[in-house]
């Protein structure tokens, strides 16, 4: 089984390197650039083939040690 | 030997460039602001150590789209010399004006040490007044300088003797693809290395290792 | 909105330090102003339960251009040229957050340096961290050295030093003190003073956010529909936009358009905007619609009190504004005039069309409340404690420098970038960092030291200790020890028994400075560093700094020939009360702290000093923990160069090899020149010895038994790695 | 209109903190977990309400400045 995780900033939490590359993509003229965040992905291989238990588990992962939930939410997508 | 040292935002090996040029060559290098798009009349551009832009999403990448950096290609495309050390190593292989990448090192941390290295090649305006094979020591500082690039192109770079410093047996510190620490152009006249000779110069300081390169580069802009 | 006493807790304000606010102000304060009473109030603030007992401390000396008061302290290092340095904590933040609590603490000590004019030239780190087999200890240290150096490095400013201890009484309340050295010219030292009336008051840097908004967030109606976007934050830094205001800051102070200038710190706006005018005598009036905002719909009470990092607040001499607008906009920054001074004394802030505060600033300052707060006097803890004497003494050499708090920091300091500007002559690793005044011969020696372990069982000889010990490192390189910055790490000042471990910890780094004629130039107070009642051992950290004439005479730790004879000045009666050997090898933290004799501390270190401006001697290390055997040992093993020691009837080997007498210092030089030393120092009536000499790659005791310095020091490499290999993962974006 | 673009090592690529990743995870008791990679995700928001053209401005992007098509390779996707 495949696993994704996605781990970002919070809303709110100062994200400068999103910040660079807006403005880096402004500068270069791409004018439809807004707001840029950038965050993690985690591609998982997962043995077993049970996607709640996977969930639970990546759950575990994510709170444990994957993601700083102080600043930083997570996503999970299992394939 | 008229130099210029290029200085992007958040460069901040700009004034050891800088002290090293004037003390080694006796001249004083033209600062270059990243903005501007002409540069002056020069025989060696240096691109120094730093953060450039940060080093936000890749280090190197943000600065290799600078305005500058259209000229620096253009004077090395007319065979001027261009000598990238760190983060200059690493906005030269993002403006591709040297093959693979840098990537963050093995171990994951920022490293700072001094380290030993092989000087592999002699033939080049870089490195003439080294031996080939000598033993130097200069330092590192760097998060992301692991050299990668595919087996061909690491091939086609040994086979035409490009690879100019290799980290010393057992020096490696970052995981760099055969020991690689410094690479040359096709045409040999664009360095760029992640150790820093600038930083070795000065008894003082700890070490002369970096003046040969310094004197080749007058010996051979002269 | 009404005020209720539900708010007035919440905002850590006790009934009667409202009611004072209340007399102050005439009125009931509107939420807003209640907000700002609570920050310039707080501890961090106001120093409400120090100010009192700071005030003895020394600060005057000829060579002190700028004293406690401003955001660093200024001295005077000749030919024109001023040295600006300070230290500073972000404990709790490190404890929360370690990688961005420890980064922004790093950019706000370098923004207090800056803003005073000074270009950032060393930074230093003193750590504590709770004991290794905690199991939040390895993820704290990790994260606060990546944090550490992924601000400092990018900036481009060298660290060079610092302490790492582990103590359990750090389990749940790390401490992060970082120290900035900053060089300016003395004609260009910049203060915050905003003086005079109708100037504009400009706003630069990064834009402002919801960050580290303290206190009584959920008390207001404001945020009654508290999403998970109000919700106060992280601070995050971002050390490209602070390298920016470096030196888009640094290119402003060229010009001569400011008046005032002071960074955005703790309680941002707040306590910068009226610090500015307390000091200049002015009043300052804010207009929150021109502040740039990170976030939608920001209240005054949030921009007040927000922290966002990387920010400055300036006060212009009237129609410098497009002058130094220009400067930022090439910086890519922000610049925006908020505000303008005027002659009411008042801080006034506007938004919407509102006027949300207006306050008399002194009742922000001059008016904070100050306490003396009671305290109860402990007697010293007394005693010489037992030990085995039988233990094999190489042996317990090798376990000890194995041991967390002595082994090899290398860990560490080699995640910093330590030789950028090709300044350091000194990198990590010996007594004191040494870096030079570029173009220059002359050099600052810097280095920050406590001693927690004996500050508990004796704070007075404890806070002694800490200014004695860093004046002994700043001599044995070689440099004129010149000031402290200090940072006072306690736990919770309103028990009477931590409050005596302040004020004796204040008494004893008073005695010591004026003894040592070293002023105290600056310095910060850490309180309430407890969790569950425990407090943390009281760690008044010292940060001090020298000045070398000739930075080629410096001394280093390391033997550097064979043949070379090994000097121990100073007295040792085998001090083991409290010290290494205790803990490390008895298991036990017992008996009296060292005590230090201040006349005969100033005696050692002036000849020791002499001998190395005079070029006479190369190799010098001071004792400190562990002892004289681990001095010598951490002198063997950077170039593997042994030696082989001994003494003539000693009645114990144990307490003389691993005593923590103080005061005292290993040399190591040639035999013609060592006997002339000997020599004078018995002449001048200093307690010296001849240990042996230097050679072969063993430490050889007594011509008897002998220990391979490279196992020693595999021991003392190892340590440190072998500990983080059990780390999670390392810190990375 | 808002944009998601992925930033993945391509295969072949080492992938150290990847690695470490997955090394800490088993260590954590987390057994199921095979092969572990990490890589960026950079969202944007965008102005315009046209998806193709927004596709083949990221393209750009990616080619120009987000993506090192040395070592990277990269997924769009438009929400
Ligand atoms: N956090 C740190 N950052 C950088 N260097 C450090 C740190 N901790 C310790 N060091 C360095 O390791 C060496 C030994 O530290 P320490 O034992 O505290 O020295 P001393 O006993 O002379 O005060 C010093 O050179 C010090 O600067
Ligand atoms: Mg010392």
């Amino acid at each position: 089984m495949k696993a994704r995780v996605f781990i970002t900033l919070k809303n709110g939490v100062l994200d400068p390197q999103g910040k660079a590359i807006g403005h880096a993509l402004n500068g270069l003229g791409f004018a439809s650039v807004g707001e840029v965040r950038q965050g993690k992905v985690i591609d998982l291989e997962l043995s077993g083939s049970d996607a709640g238990k996977a969930r639970e588990e990546l759950k575990a992962m994510c709170e444990k040690l994957l993601a700083n939930t102080v600043i930083e939410k997570y996503e999970i997508e299992i394939k | 030997m008229k130099s210029a040292v290029i200085v992007f935002p958040a460069s901040n090996c700009d004034r050891d460039a800088k002290v090293a040029l004037k003390q080694m060559t006796g001249k004083t290098p033209a600062m270059v602001w990243h903005q501007d798009s002409e540069l002056p009349d020069v025989d060696l551009v240096v691109l120094p150590g730093g953060f450039s832009y940060g080093d936000y999403l890749r280090c190197g990448a943000m600065a290799s789209q600078s305005a500058v950096m259209r000229s620096v290609k253009a004077h090395a495309d007319k065979g001027g010399m261009v000598l990238g050390v760190c983060n200059g190593f690493q906005v030269l292989t993002e403006s591709h004006m040297l093959p693979g990448a840098l990537m963050r090192n093995a171990a994951l941390k920022f490293v700072c040490k001094p380290v030993g290295l092989e000087v592999q090649e002699t033939q080049s305006g870089f490195t003439r007044k080294y031996e080939n094979g000598q033993r130097v020591t200069f330092p590192v500082a760097h998060g992301e300088g692991s050299y990668f690039a595919d087996e061909d192109t690491l091939d086609r770079l040994e086979g035409e003797n490009r690879v100019a410093f290799r980290y010393a047996k057992g020096e490696n510190p970052n995981g760099s693809a055969r020991n690689i620490a410094g690479i040359l152009s096709e045409k040999r006249n664009v360095l760029g290395l992640m150790p820093h000779p600038e930083r070795v110069v000065d008894d003082v300081l700890g070490g002369t290792d970096g003046r040969a390169l310094f004197q080749s580069l007058i010996e051979a802009l002269s | 909105m009404k005020i209720t006493p539900e708010m007035v807790r919440e905002h850590g304000l006790s009934d009667a330090e409202y009611a004072r606010i209340l007399e102050l102000m005439g009125r009931e304060p509107s939420f807003v102003e209640l907000g700002i009473f609570s920050v310039m109030w707080s501890e961090h603030c106001s120093y409400k339960s120090t100010r009192f007992h700071l005030k003895k401390l020394p600060t005057k000396a000829p060579w002190v251009i700028q004293g406690p008061g401003e955001n660093a302290g200024v001295i005077d290092i000749g030919d024109g040229d001023a040295a600006i340095f300070k230290m500073e904590s972000h404990n709790h933040p490190s404890f929360i957050e370690p990688y961005q609590g420890a980064a922004t603490g790093v950019g706000g000590i370098m923004r207090d340096v800056f803003t005073m004019g000074a270009r950032p030239i060393a930074m230093m780190n003193a750590l504590r961290f709770g004991e290794p087999g905690h199991p939040k200890t390895r993820h704290l240290v990790s994260g606060v050295v990546s944090g550490i150096g992924g601000y400092g490095n990018c900036m481009g400013v060298p660290t060079v030093g610092g302490e790492v201890n582990f103590h359990p009484s750090y389990n749940g309340n790390i401490l992060v003190n970082a120290m900035c050295v900053g060089l300016a010219r003395q004609d260009k030292i910049f203060l915050s003073a905003a003086k005079g009336a109708g100037n504009p008051v400009v706003y630069v840097g990064s834009k402002t956010g919801r960050d580290g908004i303290h206190g009584a967030t959920m008390a207001s109606a404001e945020f009654d529909d508290a999403s998970e976007e109000k919700r106060p934050t992280v601070q995050v830094g971002d050390p490209f936009t602070e390298k920016l205001l470096l030196e888009a800051c640094l290119e402003l102070m060229a010009t001569d358009a400011i008046i005032a200038i002071q960074d955005m710190g703790a309680a941002g706006l707040t306590s910068s905007s009226a610090e500015m005018g307390d000091k200049g005598g002015s009043g300052i009036e804010l207009d929150l619609d021109k502040v740039p905002q990170r976030e939608t719909n920001m209240t005054a009470y949030e921009m007040m009190l927000s922290e966002s990092q990387e920010r400055m607040l300036a006060v212009l001499k009237p129609g410098r504004e497009a002058q130094a607008e220009a400067i930022f906009k090439k910086w890519e920054l922000d610049f925006a005039v908020i505000g303008i001074t005027t002659d009411t004394s008042r801080l006034v802030v506007k938004h919407k069309g509102k006027v949300e505060a207006d306050m008399p600033i002194t009742a922000l300052s001059d008016a904070a409340p100050v306490y003396e707060r009671p305290y109860t006097e402990r007697k010293p803890q007394t005693g010489e404690p037992k030990y085995d004497k039988a233990k094999p003494v190489l042996a317990s050499l090798k376990t000890i420098l194995a041991s967390p708090d002595m082994a090899s920091r290398r860990w560490v300091w080699e995640q910093y970038d330590h030789t950028v500007m090709s300044d350091t002559a000194q990198v990590p690793g010996g007594d004191a960092a040494v870096v030079r005044i570029h173009g220059t011969n002359k050099a600052l020696a810097i280095t920050t030291d406590v001693t927690p372990r004996y500050c508990r069982p004796d704070p007075f000889e404890g806070g002694k200790q800490a200014v004695a010990e860093a004046w002994r490192n700043l001599t044995a390189v070689g440099a004129l020890p010149l000031a402290v910055t200090d940072n006072l790490n306690y736990g919770n000042p309103q028990k009477p028994e931590i409050m005596w471990e302040i004020v004796a910890g204040i008494d004893g780094i008073g005695a010591a400075c004026r003894a040592l004629d070293f002023p105290v130039i600056g310095g910060n107070c850490s309180l309430y560093n407890e969790t569950n009642g425990e407090g943390i051992l009281p760690t008044p950290a010292i940060g001090a700094v020298g000045l070398m004439k000739d930075v080629t005479k410096m001394a280093t730790v390391a033997f550097k020939r064979t043949g070379d004879v090994v000097i121990l000045i100073g007295e040792t009666k085998g001090h083991l009360g409290q010290s290494i050997y205790l803990r490390e090898i008895e298991g036990k933290e017992e008996g009296a702290s060292p005590k230090v004799d201040l006349a005969i501390e100033k005696k050692h270190g002036d000849f020791v000093r002499k001998l190395i401006e005079a070029g006479r001697v190369d190799t010098v290390h001071d004792i400190s923990d562990g002892g004289l055997l681990v001095t010598i040992a951490e002198m063997a093993m950077p170039r593997g160069i042994g030696a082989s020691i001994g003494i003539a009837g000693l009645p114990e080997a144990i307490p003389f090899w691993f005593g923590e007498d103080q005061a005292r210092y290993v040399i190591a030089a040639p035999f013609a020149e060592a006997e002339k030393i000997v020599a004078e120092a018995r002449a001048a009536f200093i307690t010296v010895a001849e240990l042996g000499k230097t050679g072969g790659d063993k430490i050889t005791l007594d011509s008897k038994d002998s220990i391979s310095v490279a196992d020693l020091k595999a021991g003392f490499e190892n340590w440190f790695p072998n500990f983080m290999a059990g780390e999670e993962i390392p810190v990375t974006n």
